[in-house]
């Protein structure tokens, strides 16, 4: 059952991945992206990391996307199709990709990873609240902090930019 | 986790507390008084800059994730002193901007925010840190480079950085991944215990080394540096290319010689080759340029590539010059800049050629130029030429005599475009040279400052030594 | 699922996506294209990270975290650059990335 | 030997250096006059030592054991190459040195006395006078020399007040010209003469005269080996000693300065181009006289063959020319080409060593003579105003005491017994004969040229008939024709002076008599060249015209000097400047300099061509930074793991 | 305070206080002051020197001064003077002072010109007087570039261009002695941690023969570039052509010198084996510039050119000299820069101040100036002959010093050069000739274009100084010469 489910989600996230950077529908594109999120937080639920998952069907999928999709409509007219991109832009591109890949599968494979740990993995609220917040080793407060640092300078620079300037 | 812990956080805390002051003195100023915020936030930060120069304590924070030793500090202290001379530098460009910003404290909270991101990243110990220290340097600052509204090359500059920045910190992701996969932890002291050299870890190695090398702007990752430069304001372009440059060569050395030290073959070749890519395209691109930021942004690339020539060593002397060499090209790149920035304002004119005969009427603002630009070309007895001297030195005890000669070929190339602006201020004449300027106490200060570091720093051999003593290698 | 299903599969998807976002990256014309070619990248990087936390390091949770960590800057990332995005439309009306190309060698 | 009884020697060449420092740093303050009295009052003084020295050293006390020593009269360091080779400045008296202090100071006092009259007028008399006491200063030192270094020293200096001394006239292009040839054409000779020294002391390993002339030192047997082009070492340093000599003295092919020299004042031709320096060459090969004889005999034999070919050219040439200075200037080569004719015939020994005595005697009395009728000549044009004979004739009338003084010196040089130039030529003719029958035909030919052109040239002058003349001529002032006079007495008596007592290569007096086997058809052959000449031209008449129409093409080349100049000329304008320098530099500037451009250029070229790189394309940014990492990881995992 | 300190303390004080002078009267006393203490300081120290010698000081150097610099590269600032470097600084000293006298009408920035004048011939002063590479190369640089804003600024002609050339080849140069000097830092000593740029500690190491052989030539051309070393003298003619009187006087007399002494002191004493091994290709090197320049002189009509490329032969002959690596060729090389430096930097004021009366340099437009300005006209002329060597002036001592030296070897290739070598005299005697016949002498040409009036106070002063010292070594050279000699020996033990 979770293999079906694996291979599903896999193959929704590679046709989808494959769809959003060739689609000339720009807003299609988009909503192929949201199937990828969605997917892949499928595959971190199937991995038990539900938090994450949910982290990443709000954030992104919720988020982002929505950002994403606004912005399409605010730059472009939903019918706009892009042109279809350059032969040689693409053969290139898709050589240096497909080696880049090739590549990195090859390296991937022969690399001899440890034996698949069995133990149990605890991704429980709780230990997620903890550990977020906690100072020690294994604790995450210190970048939970910078975060936020960077999450406000990134709200001011937003809005520097965004604001109309006077006159 | 008490005080005294807290205090070896003590540079990041104080950016932080002075960048809310400063946003906080802003909401308390109403809209006439605004610039009331540029002197506050000038001597805020002046007190932050000297804070950092008192003794503290080094250690380990946040179960590793953390770190402090006396270079760190010291390359810290450097950052900020940048950074005040960026603030000194750019309160003319904020006072004629005016309009632009609704609000100074916005301006400064992003720049002290990604300053704490680079003290984060050169602080960081595991690639969490590093990740999250490298975005906050990055990411705010693209906000500030698209900020001039009015001028289209300001957004073109911004969206070429930010998703440029956004490649290159995929790329690093996926390596730092990787790496996590291979050695079972994020943190710097592991990896460092565990890594052994398989394709797939060097592959990581490589990927996490583009990304800073992007940061760098070393060849090939160097392309958007002259673009970005150019677009964006010239208090931004010149924290681009000191203080993120700065802290991005720290911590690639770090990564290099405290963690990947066991396949000192590898990153060493690979620099090898890059660094003598990197100084000469920036050399040959530079010869080309018109415009000063473009300009300078070249000849930034080259000096990449002579840093690279110090990591290569991996000897406690080749950090050594290589952070010496950071703290002075933290002078002479900003007063290069600080005074293309001062005829930007005024003026509006960033071309060479705009430059003609500027020594007639603003001789001094051309002998800081002039200096700065001897600085970075290493020319005596102005502080470069030592810095470059050491650097050379540190590559000749490791006998890369080849490298050595390829990279003098550089400088003497580096040298004629170095002299074309001299001869653009001192020889050529112009019927319409940029006019007299006054500069505000700020610019003012700021080039001196900047000049004396210049003129001063080379001859104190003790703080060579001390930065060298304080240095390690691979070993 | 750890039983069932090798890590390779997760790496060789995640390497896939990765590199589908890189060509998305190089060869789409259009900004947001390009960003969310940038989020594919981020994406594949985060089932790395995930995968290796799962199958071989669960006793700590590292991937986890830096994966929610990625999303958070990720976000932050796609707000800034869509405001720099958009503020560049609305100087030169279109956001076509051959068009921001008015510096150059 | 070290005689510190001579030291007031040193004094002579020194009075007359301080005489020119005065005079030249005078800073033209002096008044003319008060320059040309005190630089006369010095020569005064020196020619009074001189010939104390003289008496002293010939008659009093400088032969010992029957034979004449050498003294060093003072010596200094003046700069040390090496622990052995130094260059000293010093003093050296033998007979031949202390002979040329009599004729230097002879001459030079005249000189200095007959200027005082004769550039009265001119512009530059005190910087004249300066360089008169410089080149006497040189001339002195040279002569007195202690090492082959110090008369190298002394040779360039000489050479200097020569092209000072040419150039006085320096607003005439001219005279400019003469002067830079004469100092180019010796400079060229003295650079085979500074190889020449060069290698001897490398041989003998010291600049020291003493050393390298003794005949039973070691410095001789050195350098014996065959060294170059089947010569011994020792015979090429001394043929490019001898270089250096003939461009001095005029040898062929390097005489072509002299007759140009004839732009300077003519006291100056009278003191420097027929008396002294221009028989530097003659004194420095006597100097070196038993080297040569003894080390090198083969080149002393190519000395008297050179001597004896120039002389014969000279003389050829004398007789085809105009300008009386010039006629003056060929004699002049020719009779030093006896001098060294008959050096070269010369052996070491006893009554062997008859011509290194008979070429000194000849040197000591041509320096009278030439000096003589140079100054003659000087006064005549003094009084026409012209150098040139077709301008002249009939001057007896007007000029009584120049043209016997004229005639005095032109039977001397003829060789018409009993003048001066009968015996010392006599006696050059007499080793000739036994030593070389060729050499002597030759010289004996030039005896009877010489006798014919000189009356040529004093027919010309003093005879023929009337000029139109812008003013009357008148008879030199008094200071003039006490000079005539005084050297008309000593042309008249040194050929009485026993020379083979006193001057001999090794130093032992012997006894030479008169040989009328050979003085016989000697005389008779100047009698007739006199005669030849006294029909052709005591007269104005067609014959000269006729007979050089007779002569044809050797007439035409004769009077063209034979093309030597412009064969110089062709080859330092065409050859040195078109065809070496501007090319050179054209090279230097377009290729050399170029090269360095061209660096510059490709690196610019370069840089405009990989401009393509910064596109402004972002995505092209991207393809860049993601292929360098696919790349850079490939170089590492498969190149670099090795 | 170390005696030779003030060597360089006097001209930056100097320039101290020139920055805060007013005028233009006072920019010109003050430089003159300061290099005129400079000049009577150097003769002090010549007097010193000699008292120390007398004393029995056998030591290389004299006065020694080492401050410890930056401890981790052991670089120390070491100062020291032997007879050689000496005799150079007395020469820096007198073409410098001469150099503001005949500057004394500066009209365009004076003061920035002073300022770079000085800061120029305080680079040379501390570059002779330093003995370790470090600050030698330090000072070298430093006074390379003032001359890009002397040239640039102050000069003529093509002044852009040529000020561009010099810079860049005189740097590019110093960018290969930087790897060579590195070189001989790195092979200073077998043990890592007391590696030094002292130059006798590095006399002391045994520097492997294959490490000789890749720093020689990089340390020997890198001078040797400033030395006017064929084919890489180009920046020479084109450099003084376009400077101003003074610069091209500090140039050629003094900057070029450095080249020399360079040659000498780090090139062929510290690496004496690759030296003797490679010295044929660059006495065929030098041997070419000798007589290259010669006859390149020969076609040139600007004065400055015919100058210029007459430096280039008579620095290579410098150069020609030092290879031939025995006491009296190298002495011959000392004397030979000494001489050129006071020679060249006569006749290079002389032409200044021709040009300032006529206004050009093209010797085609001027003919007869000894009629109008005699003074000038002697002095030209008597630089002319110490140019070509005439005894009783300095050119002619050490022409023959080198001549003889170079006459030591026997065997056919040293002979055929130095054949070739002494050869340049007669083309010297060529050039120079033809300049003073067709300049000074024959008819005045157009001279109501001229500007009368023969040289000025200052001008005169320059030039009696000059004269004086160059004739003052050309007729009592033993001293000079003994003394060099001296100093020379230990050289000389290295490379026989």
């Amino acid at each position: 059952m979770e293999q079906v489910l694996f291979y599903i989600f896999a193959g929704m996230i590679l046709v989808f991945s494959v769809l959003t950077v060739t689609s000339r529908r720009i807003l299609r594109a988009a909503v192929y992206l949201l199937f990828v999120l969605v997917a892949a937080a499928a595959l971190f639920f199937l991995m038990q990391f539900e938090f994450l998952a949910a982290v990443q069907l709000t954030l992104y999928a919720g988020g982002i996307i929505v950002l994403i999709i606004f912005s399409v409509m605010l730059t472009s007219h939903v019918s706009e199709k892009l042109e279809p991109v350059k032969f040689g832009k693409a053969a290139f591109a898709f050589a240096a990709s497909a080696a880049g890949a090739a590549l990195t599968v090859y390296t991937l494979l022969s690399y001899p990873f440890p034996e698949v740990s069995a133990a149990e993995i605890d991704t429980s609220m709780k230990r997620i609240g903890s550990e977020l917040l906690g100072y020690q080793a294994n604790g995450y407060a210190l970048p939970f902090e910078v975060i936020s640092i960077l999450l406000l300078a990134g709200m001011l620079g937003v809005i520097i930019i965004a604001k109309r300037s006077e006159k | 986790m008490t005080l005294d812990q807290f205090l070896i956080m003590r540079h990041e805390l104080l950016i932080i507390i002075a960048a809310v002051l400063i946003v906080i003195v802003e909401l308390m100023n109403s809209d006439e008084h605004k610039e009331r915020v540029i002197p506050f936030a000038v001597m805020v930060f002046l007190a932050v800059t000297v804070a950092g120069f008192l003794p503290i304590d080094t250690g380990i924070l946040f179960g590793g994730m953390y770190r402090t030793d006396e270079i760190t500090i010291m390359m810290k202290n450097a950052l900020n002193i940048g950074v005040f001379i960026i603030f000194l530098q750019s309160a003319a460009w904020l006072k004629k901007h005016k309009g632009t910003f609704r609000s100074y404290g916005a301006f400064y909270f992003i720049m002290l925010a990604s300053l704490t991101g680079m003290q984060y990243l050169i602080s960081s110990g595991d690639f969490l840190m590093f990740f999250i220290g490298t975005e906050l340097a990055t990411i705010p600052i693209a906000a500030l480079v698209a900020m001039e509204k009015a001028r289209e090359r300001s957004g073109e500059a911004g969206v070429k950085l930010i998703l440029s920045a956004a490649l290159s910190s995929g790329i690093t992701l996926f390596g730092i991944s990787l790496l996590y996969g291979s050695s079972g932890s994020i943190f710097f002291s592991d990896i460092a215990r565990s890594f052994a050299a398989d394709d797939l870890q060097i592959l990581a190695l490589l990927f996490v080394f583009a990304g800073i090398a992007f940061k760098i702007s070393i060849v090939p990752f160097h392309l958007w540096t002259a673009d970005v430069y150019e677009g964006a304001p010239v208090s931004v372009t010149s924290y681009l290319s000191v203080i993120s440059k700065g802290a991005a060569v720290f911590i690639l050395v770090f990564l290099l010689y405290k963690v990947f030290y066991t396949v000192p073959g590898i990153w060493m070749n690979v620099l090898y080759a890059v660094s003598v890519l990197t100084m000469t395209i920036g050399n040959l691109f530079a010869i080309r340029q018109q415009n000063l930021k473009r300009f300078l942004a070249f000849s930034s690339i080259a000096q990449a590539g002579f840093v690279l020539l110090g990591i290569i060593c991996g000897t406690q002397l080749g950090f050594a010059s290589v952070v010496y060499f950071l703290l002075i090209y933290v002078f002479s790149q900003l007063g290069a800049f600080g005074v293309v920035a001062a005829i930007s304002n005024a003026s509006g004119k960033e071309n060479i050629d705009d430059y003609n005969g500027l020594y007639r009427t603003n001789p001094k603002m051309s002998l800081v130029m002039m200096l700065s630009l001897f600085s970075l070309a290493g020319i005596p007895p102005v502080a470069g030429f030592f810095a470059k001297f050491f650097l050379f030195i540190a590559a000749a005890r490791e006998g890369y005599y080849i490298l050595l000669l390829i990279a003098v070929a550089n400088v003497t190339v580096s040298l004629y475009y170095y002299l074309l602006v001299v001869k653009a201020m001192f020889i050529n004449e112009s019927d319409d040279p940029i006019a007299k300027i006054e500069n505000d106490f700020y610019t003012k200060a700021g080039l001196a400052v900047c000049t004396a570091g210049i003129l001063a720093i080379g001859f104190f051999g003790t703080l060579f030594d001390y930065i060298n003593s304080i240095s390690y290698g691979v070993k | 699922m750890i039983e069932k299903i090798g890590i390779e599969n997760l790496l060789i998807l995640s390497a896939l996506m990765f590199f589908i976002g890189v060509y998305g990256f190089l060869v789409r014309k259009n900004l947001i294209t390009m960003l969310m070619s940038v989020e594919l990248i981020l994406n594949a990087v985060n089932i790395n990270f995930v995968a290796f936390n799962r199958y071989f390091y669960p006793e700590k949770l590292q991937g986890h975290f830096f994966a929610l960590f990625v999303i958070a800057v990720a976000a932050t990332e796609v707000a800034v650059a869509i405001a720099i995005i958009i503020s560049l439309y609305r100087k030169i009306r279109t956001i076509d990335v051959e068009k921001a190309s008015e510096m150059k060698y | 030997m070290i005689n510190d009884t001579y030291s007031f020697t040193v004094a002579i060449p020194l009075i007359v250096f301080f005489s020119f420092l005065i005079i030249g740093l005078g800073f033209g303050r002096l008044k003319p006059m008060v320059s040309g009295i005190f630089g006369t009052m010095a020569l005064l003084a020196v020619t009074a030592l001189s010939y104390f020295t003289a008496y002293r050293y010939f008659f009093v006390d400088g032969m010992m054991n029957g034979s004449f020593q050498k003294f060093i009269a003072y010596d200094a360091l003046w700069m040390s190459f090496t622990d052995s080779l130094q260059v000293r400045m010093g003093v050296l008296l033998d007979p031949i040195s202390v002979m040329m202090l009599v004729v230097i100071s002879t001459v030079s006092l005249m000189v200095h006395i007959y200027s005082l009259e004769y550039m009265k007028h001119e512009e530059g008399f005190s910087r004249y006078y300066s360089f008169l006491s410089l080149f006497t200063f040189s001339m002195m030192g040279l002569v007195l020399s202690s090492n082959i270094f110090q008369i190298y020293i002394f040779w360039e200096l000489v050479g200097l007040s020569s092209y000072l001394l040419i150039g006085h006239y320096y607003e005439r292009p001219s005279a400019v010209a003469a002067s830079k040839k004469a100092f180019i054409v010796t400079r060229f000779a003295d650079f085979g003469f500074l190889i020449g020294i060069l290698m001897l002391s490398g041989i003998t390993g010291t600049f020291d005269f003493l050393k390298i002339t003794d005949p039973g030192g070691s410095a001789l047997t050195q350098g014996s080996a065959v060294g170059f082009m089947g010569l011994s070492v020792m015979t090429w340093s001394l043929l490019l000693v001898f270089a250096g000599a003939a461009g001095k003295s005029a040898m062929f092919p390097l005489h072509i300065w002299l007759p140009d020299a004839m732009e300077g004042p003519t006291p100056v031709s009278a003191l420097i181009h027929a008396a002294t320096m221009v028989v530097a060459g003659v004194y420095l090969v006597a100097r070196l006289f038993t080297v040569y004889v003894l080390a090198a005999p083969d080149a002393l034999i190519t000395i008297g063959y050179i001597g004896t070919f120039t002389s014969l050219f000279a003389a050829v040439i004398a007789c085809t020319q105009f300008d009386i200075k010039r006629v003056l200037a060929f004699s002049t080569i020719s009779q030093i080409g006896l001098m060294m004719g008959g050096l070269g015939v010369s052996g070491y020994t006893g009554q062997e060593g008859l011509g290194y005595t008979a070429s000194m005697f000849h040197l000591f009395t041509h320096a009278m003579f030439k000096a003589l009728l140079f100054l003659c000549a000087g006064a005549v044009i003094h009084a026409v105003h012209t150098n040139e004979m077709t301008g002249m004739g009939g001057l007896r009338k007007y000029m009584p005491v120049t043209n016997f003084a004229f005639l005095i010196g032109c039977l001397a040089i003829a060789g018409v017994p009993p003048l001066s130039g009968f015996f010392s030529k006599d006696e050059i003719l007499t080793a000739a004969l036994e030593k070389d029958k060729l050499l002597f035909a030759v010289q004996y030919a030039v005896a009877g040229l010489t006798a014919f052109y000189m009356f040529r040239l004093y027919y010309s002058i003093f005879w023929n008939s009337d000029r139109q003349y812008h003013s009357k001529p008148h008879e030199s002032p008094f200071a003039m024709l006490f000079a005539l006079i005084f050297l008309s007495a000593a042309s008249i008596v040194s050929g009485f002076i026993p020379f083979s007592r006193l001057v001999t290569p090794d130093l032992k007096p012997f006894d030479s008599h008169i040989h009328w086997a050979v003085a016989i058809p000697a005389i008779a052959i100047a009698a007739a060249g006199i005669l030849i000449a006294t029909l052709m031209y005591r007269k104005e008449s067609g014959l000269p015209a006729k007979t050089a129409a007779a002569f044809g093409g050797l007439y035409r080349a004769a009077y063209r000097k034979f093309y030597i100049d412009e064969i110089y000329i062709f080859i330092t304008k065409n050859v040195i400047f078109r065809y070496i320098s501007a090319p050179l530099a054209w090279f230097d500037r377009n290729v050399v300099d170029n090269a360095m451009n061209s660096i510059a250029a490709l690196t610019n070229l370069t840089s405009s061509r990989i401009k393509g790189l910064q596109s402004g394309q972002l995505q092209q940014y991207a393809y860049v930074m993601v292929t360098g990492v696919i790349i850079v990881v490939l170089a590492a995992l498969y190149f670099m793991n090795a | 305070m170390n005696i030779l300190l003030w060597l360089i303390f006097i001209p930056l004080s100097t320039v101290a206080v020139l920055i805060f002078c007013k005028d233009r009267r006072q920019y010109r006393v003050t430089s003159a002051f300061g290099m005129g203490l400079q000049l009577l300081f150097s003769a002090y120290l010549v007097f010193r020197y000699t008292e120390e010698r007398n004393a029995g000081n056998a030591e290389p150097m004299a006065f020694m001064y080492s401050y410890r610099w930056f401890d981790a590269f052991n670089i120390s600032f070491m100062t020291g003077i032997d007879a050689i470097s000496l005799s150079l600084v007395v020469l820096t000293s007198i073409v410098a002072f001469t150099g503001i006298l005949v500057s004394w009408r500066m009209e365009k920035l004076p003061k920035e010109f002073f300022i770079s004048l000085i800061t120029l011939a305080m680079g040379v002063f501390g570059f002779f007087i330093t003995i370790d590479l470090f600050t030698m190369f330090l000072f070298y640089e430093l006074a390379v570039i003032p001359m890009y804003l002397l040239i640039g600024i102050w000069g003529s002609g093509r002044k852009e261009y040529s000020a561009m050339k010099l810079t860049l080849m005189l740097m590019g140069a110093s960018a290969l002695l930087l790897v060579g000097i590195l070189g001989l830092y790195v092979y200073s000593s077998p043990d890592v941690n007391i590696l030094s740029f002292s130059i006798y500690d590095i006399a002391s190491a045994d520097i492997p023969l294959e490490a000789q052989r890749f720093f020689f030539p990089l340390v020997f051309v890198g001078f040797g570039v400033l030395g006017a070393l064929f084919p890489l003298h180009t920046w020479s003619p084109d450099g003084h052509s376009s400077a101003p009187t003074a610069v091209s006087m500090l140039h050629a007399g003094v900057l070029m010198k450095m080249g020399g002494y360079g040659c000498l002191r780090v090139a062929m004493f510290l690496l004496p084996e690759a030296a003797k091994e490679m010295a044929w290709f660059f006495i065929i090197l030098t041997t070419i510039s000798i007589v290259y320049g010669a006859f390149g002189a020969i076609v040139q009509k600007d004065l400055k050119y015919i100058n210029a490329y007459s430096s280039v032969s008579h620095c290579g002959l410098v150069l020609f000299a030092m290879l031939m690596m025995n006491q009296t060729a190298v002495n011959g090389s000392v004397l030979q820069m000494i001489s050129h430096g006071l020679m060249t930097a006569l006749f290079f004021a002389l032409i200044g101040m021709i040009y300032e009366r006529t206004h050009t340099r093209d010797i085609r437009f001027m003919g007869g100036l000894m009629k109008i300005m005699p003074f000038l006209g002697v002095c030209y002329m008597i630089a002319g002959f110490a140019s070509l060597g005439l005894p009783g002036l300095s050119g002619f001592v050490a022409e023959m010093n080198v001549f003889v030296g170079a006459f030591m070897h026997t065997d056919k290739f040293h002979r055929t050069a130095t054949i070739i070598a002494v050869a340049s005299i007669v083309i010297t005697a060529v050039y120079i000739l033809r300049v003073v016949g067709t300049l000074l002498l024959g008819p005045l040409r157009d001279g109501h274009e001229f500007e009368t009036g023969d040289a000025r106070w200052y001008e005169r002063w320059a030039n009696i100084l000059l004269i004086a010292s160059i004739a003052a070594i050309g007729i009592a050279p033993l001293w000079l010469s003994d003394a060099l000699i001296r100093s020379i020996q230990p050289i000389i033990q290295k490379l026989q």
